[in-house]
């Protein structure tokens, strides 16, 4: 299963209520303002890497670039990917949930 | 895993689940919602409507938005069971945090645990959220 | 892979229906079908023929409506969600098609993927 | 008192506008004085006269034209984000107008109180 | 001064926005669906019983009544008014602040 | 306190509060907000930007929303000084808290503590948030 979360961990709960539900072993694509809980130096740094070892966890990088935000700046085990590695997400993992 | 498309001549039967995780009234989507799930009734479809966080107020009992001219939809949850809606569950931890036991909703639900929940989630072929 | 694509939110507001084209244009380019793009909520707004944004910024409206041309694509609006925010045939934009919720489901159904862009 | 009042949400999607004209026609009965509502953002999206929601439902779009025509008030549309969203002159409610984002700075110099209903 | 919150706190920052910068003494009203915030018996119910110590806090009964609650419902210290009173308030306490 | 209005023949100069919270790109409202900032430099008000929460990210360094095909509108923030807007302050928690120095940052910018933003917010005639 794949799990999408499109808002920033700092202003919702929405990777936090994903991070509660999503099964050991699936997979999180972090997109939109959500990238920025791939951040390195944060103040959820830790609780992402601690995430990172339960879940696969992906991050798009256009939407990094947009930001101003490259790999190098993203969390180790957190996984750059871009669109079309975001369709081979949804087309590998089998069913897709927006936590909206 | 979803169901892969076939060709043969039996129908489709899709686990579809209709997650709510808002509050009603202060934007529309429970309302849309709810009337995505009663369309959804007519495709015989394998129905799943599961409340969970904030999604868990938009059965609380008692609701009146006609005090702010806003339409009282809450009405129709009662009327789902008609529809053939019957699968609906609602998160026991999310309850608990907002200080809500089962007297409180409008209607009779299945009340899941958080990693039940999660399961749940995992085995729908298609998961519509709003 | 067969896909169908929920859009929840208009145009600029919400990135939404900005990551709905890219991983719509993606998908297709890649081979895969997409069955339908279904605007509900105020996705619906994407469906207006007078968005006219400044020329230093992309043309939502006019983008779907290509790439629907490009690929033969389904662009449903919901009349339900239409009607509510003045998204009707007077307004509607070329290759967009008014027409029921049903038509989600459907497409729920025919899809092997489906996949929500939302707020 | 004399208030500003700027609506940065649409109708229906966020209680946004509902709280806005709650709060003007309190503020109005109260016999304050509301100097000018601007609609902003896709707040843009109050002022279209195809908005048609279902018959037990609230017209919000109507309510802000009936409100507006009672208290002579004026309902200000930003021509720039409404271009954006196809708010334009041939779709725009009755009451409603078009004009630049100036006169939001205008109202809020001008009132006593300036007041933000968003998401 | 009136600071404004709509947002159910258990879904965004911005209530917690609110209270870490609103100065003591200073007036919030809860309306929309940041009313749930002003409900007895929730998770967050010991922290909000102590932020209506330091400042003002108000409650929009007909957003509570359109959700199902009442004022019996409500915390202690925390003063339920309609929408005069939400109008007296912007009236009353100087300039209006929206956290959104 | 609000400045009350008057009929003297004085230019009214309030002062003006764009409280900037949110991301840019994910919403629009940053875009949008900086439109609103450009017109009210011709008001000549007394005009105060602040960045505070997920809005120092709008000021962050090196932005290149052109990959998503959105406007890249970071370098406008670069023009403020030149329409007469100086005053401009971030919040230094926020800041810290996503990791973020001065030397991210787009332009130079007042670097204030919370408790000294919430006084200054306390301060002012109009304050616009989206």
């Amino acid at each position: 299963m794949l799990h999408l979360v499109n808002k920033s961990p700092f202003e919702r709960n929405t990777l936090e209520a994903c991070l509660k539900r999503a099964t050991k072993g699936s997979s999180i694509l972090l997109y939109e303002d959500a990238v920025y809980a791939a951040l390195q130096g944060t103040t959820l740094a830790a609780a992402m890497a601690q995430a990172a070892k339960t879940h696969e966890i992906y991050v798009l990088t256009p939407d990094l670039t947009a930001r101003g935000l490259d790999a190098a700046s993203v969390l180790d085990g957190v996984r750059p990917v871009d669109y079309d590695g975001f369709v081979d997400l949804t087309a590998d993992k089998g069913t897709v949930q927006s936590w909206l | 895993m979803s169901v892969e498309s076939d060709n043969s001549a039996e129908p489709k039967v899709k686990r579809f689940m209709y997650v709510n995780r808002k509050a009603p009234h202060g934007t529309v989507y429970a309302l849309e919602v709810l009337e995505m799930v009663l369309i959804s009734a007519m495709f015989e479809q394998d129905v799943h409507l599961t409340f969970l966080d904030d999604g868990v107020f938009q059965i609380k009992k008692g609701q009146n938005p006609s005090v702010l001219e806003m339409k009282d939809f809450s009405k129709t949850y009662r009327a789902l069971d008609g529809y053939g809606i019957e699968k609906v569950f609602v998160e026991k931890e999310s309850m608990e945090e907002r200080g809500l036991s089962q007297d409180d909703l409008i209607i009779p639900v299945e009340i899941i645990g958080r990693e039940e929940l999660g399961a749940l989630m995992e085995s729908m072929d298609v998961v519509l959220s709003a | 892979m067969k896909y169908a694509i929920l859009v929840n939110e208009g145009p600029f507001n919400h990135q939404a229906s900005d990551s709905a084209y890219q991983f719509a244009k993606s998908a297709l380019q890649k081979g895969h079908e997409v069955l339908r793009v279904f605007f509900y909520y105020d996705g619906v707004l994407n469906g207006t023929k007078h968005s006219a944004p400044q020329a230093d910024d992309r043309n939502i409206v006019k983008r779907w409506s290509e790439l629907g041309k490009d690929y033969h694509l389904d662009l449903a609006v919901c009349v339900a969600a239409g009607l509510r925010r003045g998204i009707t045939e007077e307004v509607v934009a070329p290759g967009f098609r008014i027409t029921g919720l049903g038509q989600l489901v459907e497409a729920g159904i025919d899809a092997d993927r489906t996949i929500v862009f939302g707020d």
